[in-house]
Formats: C-alpha cells, structure tokens, sequence
C-alpha cells in the first residue's frame, strides 16, 4: 500500500492492462513528442516502454474517436485520450452516433470494447476551454460513463474500463491529477456502475462525483466542526448511475444536497434531485436542493471564474441553509 | 463458365431483391464486381445504400428481407432497418447512416488489421456527396499518414439526394483524392467487370503494404433517393441515357452470351432467383416481431450493475442489481 | 383567420422575414434542388421567389453552422436548416462554442444574429434517424431554444427567432409540418422565453413542449371525459426555462406531471421536476412524476419503436396512477 | 521611408508586447507583413496565438495587456482571456481557441463580404496541425465552391504543440491547397517584406472575384507552445539555425539600413516602444478586475423574458420577467 498520484495511478492502470494484453494501445494527441505523457503528463514513459502501441495523431477528434471505435470493432482495444473533455464535441457524432450505437444497433453482432480518457478542468483557460459535459455523456445509452475521485477508484475503475466490451467514457479532472492517495500494490479492480459511501453521517446527505466529491469531503469536515455529519455519496459512474445509496441514506436523514460542478440548468445534479425526489419523497423533509456552476460560458477573470465555480464553501453554506430550512 | 453464371445469379439476386425496395437499382454491378474480388475475409463497410451489398457479400435473403420488415428473423432482429443490414460472419460490417461517419471506422478497421497483420483489407464505400464532410478528410489523411490497408470507394452517382455533384464539390472527385497523394483510380460501375478488375488491382495493391486506394466509380441511381424522393430534379433523358448501359443487360450481352450462356440459361437464373425472392418475403410476411423483452438487450454487452432496465414510460425503470 | 399548416405557417413566418429584410438567407441541403423545399417541403416555392437567398449547401453540417455563424457576425441573418436533428451532431462543436459563446466571451463586441432550424422526429428511421437533444440545447447559455407546438406558435416564435440578435435554435417536429391551426393574416409575433397555457383545468398539472403538446392534449380531453380536468402549460421555450405557468398552476393542482418525447435519463424533464420541488416543495401532494421516452436508442421494429416513445394514451396512464397516488 | 520606420516600430511593438509572454517570438513578420499588406476593413480572424496580430491591427497595447491580466481595462475587459482577444472596430474579430473553428467562421464572413457587396477580404489564419480536422476540409471546399474573398493563411511553424509536421500530416502543406484547386503560394515567413507581397497578390486576386488563395507561410516558434511546454522534442540546433533568421534583426539589415535609418533611430524606437510596453503594464496592474455584477452581462444581445440570472451557486438563480 503507497500513498501515490490520481495522475500515476492511471498510468499504472493502463501499464498493467498493456502488459496483460498486446491489444490495449494508446492515442492522442501529444502523448509521444510532447515532453512525453500529453499535456498532462499521464502517459509519461510508456511510448518508451511500448513502442508502437502508443502513438500522436492528428488534431481531428472525429477521427481519433471513429478510427478507435473501428479499430475497437476489429479487436483492439484502443485508450483514446482526449487532450481536454471540450474537444470531445468535435467527435461527438462520432461518440453519440457510432461508439455508443453500434452494439445495440446492429443487435449485439459489433462490439466496441474502447476507453475514452479525458479530463474536466479549468484555470483561468476561459470559456473554450472550461467546460464539463458530465450530463450530455449521462444522457446516451450504450456509453458507459464513469468519473473517479480518488487515486484508488481512478486506477480500479480505468482497469474495467480497458477490459470491459462497451464504449467507457472515463472523466478525469486537471484538479484531481495531483491528488494523492493509497493504492495498493496488489492487483484490483473497482465495478462499473457502483457508488461508494465515502463518509457516514447522520443529518443530511451529500451526493456528489468527481472533483466536487473532494471539495464536498472538505466541507463535510468543516461542518462536523460544528455538530452537522453528513453522509457523502461518491457515485464514481455517472451511467449506470447507482443511486442505492443515495437512497438509503436519504431515508436515513430526510434532507440530500446534490454537488455538481457543471451548469445547473439541465445539468445532471437535475437528474438526481429529480429522481430521488419520485423514489423517496415521503422521506424528504426539504427538497432536494442542488450547489452546481451557473449557467455562465466561463470568463477568464479570475474573480468572475471563482463566481461561476462551486467549492468546499459553498457547500458548506448550502448545508447551512438546508439545516436552517431555508430551502 | 460456372462462376460466371454464379456472378450473374449474384446479381441477379441483389438486383431483383434490392430492387424490390427501389434502392440499388442502377449501381448492382459495383458491389457485385467488388465482392467478387475481395477475399472472403476482407471487411466491407458501407452507407445506408447496402442492400445490394448485404445480398452480393453473402447475407441471406431472407434474413434481409425480413430485416427490411423489422422482424425477429432479420439481420439484426428488426433493430437496425434497413440502412443498418450487417453480416459479421462474412466480413460485412453493416450500412451506416450518418453521411461521412463510415469512412473514419474504415480507417479504423483497417488499423486493426494492420497492427494484428491479419492481410485483410477493408473495403469502405460512401457516396459523392459523402465527400465534403469533415470525417471524409479527417478519414483520407489518417489512412494516407498510417499507411492503411483500406480502399476508400466512391459510389459516385453524380447526386446526394437532389443535389448535382457541381453543386456540392469544388474540384473533380480525382483531384479530392489528389489531395492526400493517395492512390486512386476511376473505374466505369456499369461494368461489372471493370469493377472487379479495379478492385482486385485496389486490393492487390492495399495488401502488398502500399497503402490506401482510393475508387471513384461511376454509376447511377435509376430511382429517386429513397421511396421519399420525389425525384422531379432529375432530367428524364439523362435517366435514360445512363438506363441504356443498364449493367445486367451489359453483362449478359458482354460475357455471358459469348462464353455460350443462352437466354433460356438466364431464363432459368431469373426463374430461381424470383423463387429465392417470394421465399425471403413469405419468410419475411411470417417471421414474429421482435419481442418487447429484448427491448434493453446489447445496449450493453454484458449485463452492468445497477443498469435501468424494463423501464415504463411513465414511472422510474427498475434498477437491476 | 386561416387555417393553415405548422409548415406553410413556417414557410409564411422565412417569407414575410426575407421580404422585410434583405439580410435574410437560407441555406440547407437539398432546399432547392430536392423537389424544392428541402427533405420535409418547408421551404417548397422561395428559392424561386428569392433567387440567390436560398441555396443548396454541401453535406458538411459543421460547415452550415459555423459559415452560418461567421456570416451573422458579417451582418447577414441566416436562417440555417440541419435536415434533421440528428445531424446537429456533427456540428455540435460550431453550434457549442462557436455560435453559443461568441457573444459573451468577447463582451458584447460580436453578435451572432441566426437561426438553426432542425425537425426532431422518429418514424422506422432507426437509432441514429430518431433522437431528440432538447435537454442538450437547453442546458446552453447564449443559445435560445424554442419547440412550438402549433402553427401559430411556429410563425409568430420564428419571426422572433429571425428579428433576434442571438442564435436561436429552432427545434420543429416531422410530426407537426402536416397538422393544422388558426393563424392570423395580420402580422404578429410570439416573445421567446414566454410559456404558454394551452388548456385550463383544476386537478393536475401537465408540463410539456413540442409534440408531446399535442399528445398531451388529446390525454387531457380523454381525462375530461373522465372527470380528471388537468392544466396544459406548454414551455414553448426550452431555454430561458420559463416555469412561472407551471409553478402557478402547481400551486393550485398540488400534483404535476412533466411529459417529454426525449430519453428519461437527464433529459429535460429531470431539469423542470427538479426546479419545481426545489420552488414549490411544500404544495406537492406527490412526487413530480416524469412521462419520458425509454433509455434505449430508437429500434427500427414497429412495435419496439412504438414501446419507446410516449404517445397520449401513456399520459393518460400516467394521469391516472397520479390520481390514484401511485406515484 | 517613413513608413517603413512605423512599421518597423509596430514590429517591434509587437514583437516586444507580444514576447512579452513568450508565445509569438518569431513569427511577428507574419502579422506585421500581412497587416501591412490589407486595407483597414478588411477581414481579419486568427487562432489563440493572437497578441501579435491584436497590436500589428492597432489593438491599444493597454487593453491588450490588461485582457492578459483578466481585468476590466482588456478588449473583452477580461472575459475571453490571453486567446480571445479581439478588436471589431479594427476588423480584428478575433482569436480563436478550437483549432479549426476558424476556418468555416472565415468562410462565412467571406460570404457576407460577398453578399452585400463591400469588396472587403477576410484574413483567417491557422496554425500546420490544424489542417487535419474536418472543419478545415469544410471551409476550404466551401470557400472554393462559393468562390469566396477569403485568404487562408496557415502560419507554418513545423509543429501542432509537440507534435512534428509529418507526424500529423501525410501529405506537403501546398498538396493540401491542391486538392482544392485553391490558388496557393508559400511564403519565407521570416521576410516581413515578403509577407507583405505575397499577401498584397492575395489580397488583390481575392478582391478581384477570382475566389479564395491560401498562403503556407513558413516560420518558426522560439518558444515552447505555451509557457506550459516544457518544449524537449524540439532540436536546440533547429532552434539556433532559425533565430539566425529573425525576422527583425533580417528587416533592419535587408531593408531599414540600406534606407539610411541607423542604429541610433532603432534605439530610439525601441526606447519608446519599451515605454508603451511599460506603461501598457501599468494600466494593466492599475485596471480593475471585472465586477461580479457583470458576470450575467452578454449573455444574450438584449434582456431575455424569463432569464435566470443573478444565480448563486447554491440556490435557483433569479427569474427575470
Ligand atoms: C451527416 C448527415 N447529414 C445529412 C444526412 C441526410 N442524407 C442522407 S443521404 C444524403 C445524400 C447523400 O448523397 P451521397 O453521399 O451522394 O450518397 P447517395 O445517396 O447518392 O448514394 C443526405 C443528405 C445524413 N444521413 N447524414
Ligand atoms: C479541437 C482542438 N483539439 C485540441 C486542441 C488543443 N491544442 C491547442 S493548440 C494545439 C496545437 C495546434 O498546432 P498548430 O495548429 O500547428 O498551431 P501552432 O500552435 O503551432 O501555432 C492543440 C493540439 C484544441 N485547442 N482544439
Ligand atoms: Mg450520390
Ligand atoms: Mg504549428
């Protein structure tokens, strides 16, 4: 057991599956020449290790999904590595229409067995370039979508992905890539489609993925300080999208706060709220409140970043307000 | 003599079935002469057009006629339709719908069989006006850059959907093609043999690691676009023109009569082949819908935890652990 | 007072715009050349009528979007038509961060005065033919988003679409063009943002857009016949989000029920049941129930395309089991 | 001479200004000797390595310094950021962040151009690696078919990122133009005065109706892709035997010198070119930062019914009637 990087936890993911089978390869864009690793420096050292299995492509999204999702029809396993989630719209077609499709339209006789690593971020990079689809990605059945918190589900979670028969959409974040945490050394995996109980409390329930599971822990901390324990949900896939847990503690604390870090119109913090609501409404005694990003393209402003963006304090002034029911 | 009759049966087959739906007809002589000059493990991939293909590369008839009905007993139990027929076990990886999509998954399929060194080679067709999208310049530049296996075929019938080629290209279909250095040759798609020649010299060419091919065949639509098509933008003669060189007509004229097949001989094809065809529509009339409960199959391939399944349209579906 | 059909009363609202200014264009596949009128005859007469303003495009929708964009910012008002839905994929990048943030992300000092006219719609096309993105534009900023669900709605909002200084994506049905509706000879125009109520009742309340409009309507009177009088709110809009209506009426009829064409899953009626309990929590008397399409991409088979798509007769149920609080 | 001399300062300016943050060092002929080359209303559009471009155009050094420092002072008063900088009143219309974005956005001010008739060109530039996406091969076959007063320019610096040019591209950048019978040219992007003609000959052959040109301007990036690039892949003696050819150090000895301009009034424009630089970055220190009651501002054209702002990040926003 080491304390180690979500940034090499994922590199050890995709050494490991490269070594156990000769058809996982990597894409991307910058991932050989660039310093090595990509612009974020995950896949550092393994184009030397794996000559040929880990290759620079064009700057063409559309192809560097559509000849993985071949590529993966014809027993590849291709890791295509999007340099940041926003360039995932120049292949969504390719991602909606043929990687998520194909197998149930052609009834199960293809399959796409690809993974598409990308990571949600922002830092002063602007409105092109600080987005986060999670709901869009949510949305599309045939996509399995995942969005890991920790170093340990990061390396767990990204080996199912490069061994599962489906298209998985794998969400990093350029926040998270520094973070450390234990993994262990031995051999593991971690399922698709399983939340996890990343804290136990008692007076209300978070429910939260991604960056926003470690702002929410900080503010989970913060207000023990003073008396309030609250249950944080990590629910690691985003489709399927387990809400189990959600649930059961909801009915155990009567009040749920839903933390997402993208736009809250439409965002899928709405379809949590929404469906917890239809499952357990008789236990609620406020409504499912939800702390996202507002409904802003992001400025470059540092003040006006900061403004759009959901952090621990936020968080922690919603679970005011929620004990206080001002909801 | 015999394969030659069988080719003529194959075509035969594609053009009445395919005909039935108003579809291929016209354009029968390019996916026959193609097929029969690919190996039966080369992969195909086509546009939605792929009813003449599906029959031609060996699907049976039945099942894509009952596919064309949306039945259980279809190439993909009545889920994907028409522009979706597929054939996996013959190397036919199906008809896609969103014009250019095919041509970045060709490219695809062909990295796979280069880095596996299968030797296979991948046939990739889309239509003329497939050619201005995004994915068919993204396609072509990968292919050339990684030195793919893949012939990139043009089913070059002059139009997309109502509009003239003039009116959706810049330059001619060749100097596309030009653009990327990529080998490339035009080929007559009336002529059944001219295109099996082509092809072989493609394939030959793809399979000896020279890289892509680039096809553009000429050939024509006699229908409109699909049944939709009120097809009024089309001069009448110029239908008529291209009706002349009619490729079944040719074929039997060109090979068949000199190498002594008679009209009675292909008499007796037409004969079997009709026969072949009301078997596949009574399969086709007979063959149950798909049933309700294999609504939520292959969304995924294995069965995933907590996925939403049996779901109703009016409450929450049920979550399966 | 005419009836007339949601597609002439489109093609009235592009003629009378064209007319009125110069600026105006359309530009689509097929729109001239096709039979005139592009693949569903909304635009059938004005290429002749405007010669040189309406002209057949190259299939290269990310090109007819982001030409259409740049050519807005020259000062045209092109009227772009996306045969269908589905293939505003291609263009999602241009549609995203092209036409939706030029406006904010440079400050006001560009505009992008244009419109994306695109049917959604289903009927045997298949997986890739049959899809709805209402929830995706919706959660945009910087685009307008409108679905009307009559012919006066679709003349007086695309009028406003044409005259604004915003993208506006125009989303019509295959299953309106051929329905019929009163439309006023005299010039008018419908605000964007503005909900409408298209039928008044007292027990529950619908919240619905587009086709489901129609299909909601029908249930409703079917509930009538039955004793069951339900408010109608038709959003007209889908973003700005205008639920003013459908609060009010909540507040009266204590039980709502959001009906959508499109996939359960964060599709768009997760976003509305969302807002409604977090603004009207305490006049629920149930749960906001949520009629949707199923979470399967579109088969082809008639009856599986039938059991996926929710029609009048699955409002009707869901109208019932509310009433009989089984939600 | 003259004029020579204020363009040799605008060169500095923006050489200065611009290297300033390391990103354009260079590459300032191109922007300069394009400029230079087009009227006041022509058309300009360029990719996120945009400072130089920004202050050749006559962006004010002040609001471009504070755009870098996100404050209210900045071209967009610090909403767009160091790559969106932009100058409408110049017909500078902007920087753009997704490669190949630009490209159908240049097209389409072309088309406007057209439309009304105002006889102006668009400039749109773009960087080698962005010519594989699809967006490019959309816009070049439009602004062909369409016959547009458009100038594509790629700035061809050899390299996407760390990414060499025939790791992205399969074929010579002008084969590229080819495919579309574009009328191309390639430029010594090092010559400012170089620059200058060849854009002049594309400007007048785009305004004269003949259609689109595109330039393969070859030049070179100093410095990493951005102050992240830790910039190892590229050869130290590459680099070395580029710098020998700096543009600016090239134009005072090829063309200012044999003017008679001497080192002294170098000296002197570069003394006050440091002053604009320095007062730029006073004005930037000094400017505030934008309000947050700005925040919902631009959104939309005008008020919207029903728009949600003033939201906070834990509540619904506002509803505006
Ligand atoms: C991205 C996309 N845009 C539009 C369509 C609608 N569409 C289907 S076929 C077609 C015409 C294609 O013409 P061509 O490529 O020449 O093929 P052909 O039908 O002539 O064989 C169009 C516009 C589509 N399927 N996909
Ligand atoms: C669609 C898209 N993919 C990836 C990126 C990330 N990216 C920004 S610049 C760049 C390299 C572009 O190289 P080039 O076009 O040669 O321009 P240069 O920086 O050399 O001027 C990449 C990959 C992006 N901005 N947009
Ligand atoms: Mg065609
Ligand atoms: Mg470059």
């Amino acid at each position: 057991m080491a304390e180690i990087t979500y940034r090499e936890a994922l590199k050890r993911a995709m050494r490991e599956e490269m070594l156990r089978d000769k058809a996982v390869v990597i894409w991307g864009e910058d991932i050989v020449a660039y310093g090595g690793g990509g612009a974020y420096g995950v896949t550092a050292g393994l184009a030397k290790e794996f000559p040929g299995r880990v290759r620079d492509v064009p700057i063409a999204e559309e192809a560097i999904i559509g000849v993985g999702v071949g590529a993966a029809m014809g027993g590849m396993r291709p890791i295509c590595e999007i340099m940041t989630v926003n360039f995932t719209l120049v292949a969504w077609d390719q991602i909606v229409n043929h990687a998520a499709k194909q197998q149930h339209m052609f009834n199960g006789n293809i399959k796409v067995p690809m993974v598409i690593r990308t990571p949600n971020g922002f830092g002063r990079t602007g409105a092109t370039h600080s987005q986060n689809f999670d709901a869009w990605f949510a949305h599309v059945p045939g996509l399995k979508v995942v969005a890991p918190s920790t170093p340990y589900d990061a390396k767990g979670l990204l080996k199912t992905a490069i061994r599962d028969n489906d298209p998985v959409v794998f969400l990093e974040h350029l926040a998270l890539y520094g973070t450390k945490g234990e993994v262990p050394d031995e051999e593991y995996t971690v399922p698709i489609g399983v939340s996890d109980k990343k804290r136990d409390g008692k007076h209300l329930t978070f429910v939260t993925w991604g960056r926003m599971t470690v702002e929410t822990l900080k503010a989970a901390k913060t207000l023990a300080a003073e008396g309030i324990e609250a249950d944080v949900i990590d629910l690691r896939s985003l489709r399927p999208l387990d809400l189990s847990l959600a649930l059961e503690s909801v009915k155990k604390t009567n009040r749920v706060i839903v933390v997402e870090e993208g736009m809250r119109t439409a965002g899928l913090s709405a379809e949590i709220a929404a469906s917890i609501q239809e499952q357990a409404f008789n236990y609620l005694d406020a409504p499912v409140a939800r702390v996202a990003g507002l409904d802003v393209p992001m400025p470059y402003a540092k003040n006006l970043e900061r403004a759009t963006l959901p952090f621990a304090d936020d968080v922690v002034a919603a679970a005011k307000a929620m004990m206080q029911n001002q909801y | 003599i015999r394969n030659f009759e069988d080719k003529s049966a194959e075509m035969y087959a594609s053009a009445k079935i395919a005909g039935f739906l108003h579809l291929y007809n016209g354009q029968e002589a390019v996916a026959v002469g193609s097929i029969s000059a690919l190996n039966p493990d080369d992969e195909i991939m086509v546009n939605y057009r792929d009813h003449g293909w599906a029959l031609a590369r060996g699907a049976s008839p039945r099942a894509v006629m009952a596919e064309l009905y949306g039945r259980s007993g279809g190439t993909t139990g009545g889920r994907g339709g028409s522009m979706h027929l597929v054939d996996v076990d013959h190397h036919f990886w199906g008809g896609y719908a969103i014009v250019g999509g095919q041509t970045v998954l060709g490219a695809g399929l062909a990295v796979a069989a280069q880095y596996f060194g299968t030797g296979r080679v991948t046939l990739c067709t889309m239509g003329d006006g497939s050619t201005n999208i995004g994915t068919f310049h993204a396609g072509m530049n990968w292919a050339k850059l990684w030195n793919l296996p893949v012939i990139f075929m043009v089913e070059n019938n002059q139009y997309a959907m109502g509009t003239a080629y003039d009116v959706h290209s810049a330059v001619p279909m060749l100097t596309k093609a030009a653009g990327y250095e990529m080998h490339a040759e035009e080929v007559n798609g009336m002529d059944v043999m001219a295109v099996r020649e082509a092809v072989c010299r493609a394939a030959e060419y793809a399979r000896s690691g020279k890289g892509p091919v680039f096809l553009n065949v000429l050939t024509y639509r006699y229908r409109g676009h699909s049944m939709a098509d009120p097809d009024v933008q089309r001069n009448k003669n110029e239908i008529a023109e291209w009706k002349k060189r009619d490729p079944i007509h040719a074929f039997a004229a060109d090979v068949l009569f000199p190498k002594g097949v008679t009209e009675k001989d292909l008499a007796a094809i037409e004969k079997d082949v009709m026969a072949v065809v009301e078997d596949a529509v009574e399969f086709a009339e007979n063959s149950p819908e798909p049933s309700r409960a294999t609504l939520y199959d292959h969304i995924y391939s294995q069965p995933v935890a907590n996925m939403q399944v049996d779901g109703s349209l009016i409450k929450p579906a049920v979550t399966t652990k």
